[in-house]
């Protein structure tokens, strides 16, 4: 099995129906700690994508860039940018390919990872996104078979979630919440735990 | 706290366009998202453009220091919210002529990883880029990391002295050094007394009580340092004074400039109330206060509160201080 | 509505302190009142006087505006209150180069009783003195009583013009007709969506629901024309042109200024966003609209609300209002 | 029974204490149809005037000169403005002279009301201290009786309140109030009927 657009597309519009049901469940977990606009940036990038989606070349990089530039638009909340940086990272390895063999996939996570990583100047182990998709990365490196690699996302991306919601903020406007942030999900990662099981198909 | 506004989705798109049609001998719309402004008489050719960009709910912050003396361009974001990647792009391509651009903000999150992406989108125009950060709010991060802390009303001493720098055909690298320099040289505090409200948010941001005031207060609502009952004017102004020297020491003979910075509601008879303080504070010291700003400079749309931003000076900075400038909201010579 | 002062009645005594150590260029105390505010640098002799009195609580109005090419001299009251006619005849001799005073303010009764008295004390000093009074609310009563209204944000342009017409070197009959023709020319309207708090009394001065706006009313909180919910900005600046031109209708080829004014907590944003039905109105009468003026020009401390004021010019008074000016708060020019 | 400086620091004593009693009382009055500081205004006058009570000369035009300075310095609120002329235009009539025959005090209470209206450029029936003036020397004319005159002056004042009471306000703030100012005092004329009560010794 390998990924081609009509795949892409299937993703995609998962992953803008996930945003919009979770919509004010993200504002609420950014506004504990930020200020309460990660479902509005989420919701935002993903309706412009799908505005567009019919329209999405075969060529898997192009689409994926067109995807990183309605983020770019879309909203200048950090998370649409780490979003845009990640998803152009991604592109820029699928240029010219219309398949993608999912074997690629941790590789290209972790690729996506280090262009955030880049545009953030975060450590990892900051909780933040980049967390999530360092264990998203890990957990399924090696993996080649679809469905173990989307069982093996969708769960590395909860349970990191939970790993880390017991450590202090350091990164963005969560670390100024300090020791208030002790207990508490990072929005970011929240939101990557719902993107990664819509993608997966894992949604409960 | 009541609102005067058509649609929330549109404060933002109706506040530019009214600001440009009751000023349109500062301001135009550069671009086709209609959300970045640029001086309505370009810079003169070979001046380095200077460009900042952030969210609007700040006026005269960000967008009303486009003018001679200060800014070429702005990218402005919804209320609070950072304007995208691809505005700020179009901002520095509308403040450059032809002799680089300095990117001069604050350092909020989503502004730096914007403006980061805004200078690789311009690269293929070839456009260089240089950045300067505004890090002067003293309570959003003790001295070790003061390189974390947020920029908040300093950057009006930093687009007025790199704007004068760069009016006076320093190159860009010269531009740039003077800007840091003043940006190293500022240190701000705030105190918020009332919340405002986010129109697409449509309730107050936060909730303070009504004899209650807080104190490092960031001017979105971001906590500050502690929160507790009001008290009189000399001691807000005491305190505040007392925290910005922490940071900043003062001595004998040190010129500074003070900016006692209104975030909205508080009217200028009690920022006057506070120079009081500020003055024999300053003066306590051993300091010379040089063209002391009092005003709304820098806001939060209609937050009740003050900050100080303290800046010292040397001569250099001083004379680009004190040189012309003009746009909608400050004149100087 | 919370505010930042010591003891209330220290607000103006410390608010004219820390205004003149701002502003020692600006302004400085004359006579020993300590309530009295004259030019740092007096006019130059010859040159017709030009003053003004009222309350505090209003700033610019009334003290910022003493300045080159506005007013000589102003005397201030405690919040929201007359000055003594003592303190309106310091003002007088302060503001009097030889040639004579004229008194340019507010109807307000105690005002108008205290600053004729003044004159009658001055009469002693041989001081001529000349009087005309600001009556530009239309809210505050019909047409056919329009000698009775209130004074509000249209003295900002009878300063403005009348300051530059002495500055011009004009004599007092001629800086008097001109001063009265300004006021004949203004039409003022606004509408509160907050209280504000007078120092000494602690509380607001009046109470109006969270959702509810009152059209009309004055700038001490005196009752208008009615009270309702709060609309959009669209239909609020529609009604208050509508009240406009209703009692000084425009006409193809009229050129206008209007100031879209805050009464102190409503951000600059939102009278932009009332900018744009101003400019669309005024145009679509087939006036021109000359150097509007957009902000905090005539304030009520911390009142959340908005006025506009009309002013039908002719060449004489556009170009007057046009003439350079410096005060602290304002400068053409 | 004639008046002398030291009968009149007595009357001014008695109108002090009353204006102290009557504080708030008045500054509600004024509340409801103005600015609220009639209270304000008649405390710091009358204390003003105590202050230099002691000092006043024996001339009662002179005391009465510098009483009316300390009602126009502590107070440009229209009240102070108009006692102060009131004040002064008495003193006129009295200069030089060290005690007054009670039978001249119709005519001087006239006097006053005639400048004060004259300050305030408000016709009689306006509903305003003015009213209540023309009421107290009207009923006093003629009489020659020190009390006498008092009675007149205290019941005249008062009446002169109740007449007014159901009429409209056409002068100063309370114009504005328009039908609203029906059924209620105006605040000048009650501090009016308050200082004749005092002056008079008729305070209940
Ligand atoms: N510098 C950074 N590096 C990596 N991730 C970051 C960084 N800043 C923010 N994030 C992630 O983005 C999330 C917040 O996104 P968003 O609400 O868009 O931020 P803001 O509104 O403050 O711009 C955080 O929870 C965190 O996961
Ligand atoms: N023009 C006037 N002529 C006569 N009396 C007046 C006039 N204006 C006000 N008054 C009287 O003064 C009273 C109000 O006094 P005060 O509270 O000092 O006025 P303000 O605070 O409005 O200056 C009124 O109740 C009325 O009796
Ligand atoms: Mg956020
Ligand atoms: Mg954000
Ligand atoms: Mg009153
Ligand atoms: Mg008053």
């Amino acid at each position: 099995m390998t990924i081609d657009i009509a795949a892409l597309r299937i993703g995609l519009a998962r992953v803008a129906a996930a945003m919009e049901r979770d919509f004010e469940e993200l504002n609420a977990a950014d506004g504990a700690l930020g200020d309460g606009d990660l479902g509005v940036t989420l919701t935002r990038g993903m309706r412009a994508i799908m505005a567009q989606a019919d329209d999405l070349p075969e060529d898997l990089g192009r689409a994926l860039l067109a995807c990183a530039q309605a983020f770019t638009k879309a909203s200048g909340s950090s998370y649409g940018t780490l979003m845009a940086t990640g998803l152009m990272a991604i592109a820029k390895e699928l240029k010219g390919e219309t398949t993608l063999d999912p074997a690629r996939i941790p590789d290209l996570v972790a690729k996506a990872r280090d262009q955030m990583q880049a545009r953030g100047k975060a450590d990892l182990g900051g909780k933040t996104v980049l967390d999530s998709l360092d264990a998203v990365a890990t957990a399924t490196a090696g993996k080649t078979d679809a469905s173990a690699l989307a069982d093996a996302a969708a769960t590395a991306a909860e349970t990191v979630l939970e790993t880390f919601r017991d450590k202090r903020a350091t990164v963005g406007r969560a670390r100024i919440f300090g020791d208030k942030s002790v207990g508490m999900d990072d929005p970011g990662m929240l939101a990557m735990a719902r993107i990664v099981r819509a993608l997966a198909a894992r949604d409960a | 706290m009541k609102k005067i506004l058509n649609a929330p989705e549109a404060y933002v798109d109706e506040m530019l366009s009214g600001l440009i049609a009751a000023h349109p001998e500062y301001y135009r719309l550069h671009g086709e998202s209609g959300k970045v402004v640029a001086r309505a008489t370009p810079g003169k050719a070979g001046k380095v453009g200077i460009v900042t960009g952030g969210g609007s709910g700040h006026l005269p912050v960000f967008t009303g220091y486009v003018g001679t003396g200060l800014l070429d361009a702005c990218a402005i974001g919804d209320v609070f919210a950072s304007p995208s990647a691809e505005q700020m792009a179009d901002a520095i391509r509308a403040a450059d002529q032809g002799a680089g651009v300095l990117r001069l903000y604050g350092n909020y999150g989503g502004d730096v990883m914007n403006f980061d992406m805004a200078g690789d989108l311009v690269e293929f125009d070839d456009i260089a880029c240089t950045t300067v950060l505004l890090t002067d709010d003293v309570a959003s991060a003790p001295p070790a990391e003061a390189e974390k802390r947020r920029g908040v009303a300093g950057m009006v001493y930093a687009f007025k002295i790199a704007g004068a720098a760069a009016e006076e055909g320093r190159d860009l690298d010269a531009v740039t050094a003077v800007a840091q320099k003043a940006a190293d040289a500022c240190r701000s505090i705030g105190v918020a007394l009332s919340s405002c409200t986010v129109p697409q948010a449509g309730k107050p941001t936060f909730d303070i009580a009504d004899d209650e005031i807080e104190m490092g207060m960031g001017i979105h609502g971001e906590p500050g340092v502690w929160r507790g009952k009001l008290r009189t004017a000399d001691q807000i102004a005491g305190e505040m004074i007392d925290r910005l020297l922490a940071d900043m020491p003062l001595g004998q003979g040190d010129r500074v400039s003070i900016l006692v910075n209104s975030l909205g509601a508080t009217p200028p008879e009690e920022l006057y109330i506070l120079y009081n303080v500020v003055k024999a504070r300053l003066e306590g010291e051993g300091a010379t206060i040089v063209m002391p700003l009092v005003g709304r400079y820098a806001t939060s749309m209609e937050m009740a509160g003050v900050s100080f931003t303290l800046i010292k000076l040397d001569d250099e900075l001083e004379s680009l201080l004190k040189a012309p400038c003009d746009c909608a909201f400050w004149r100087v010579g």
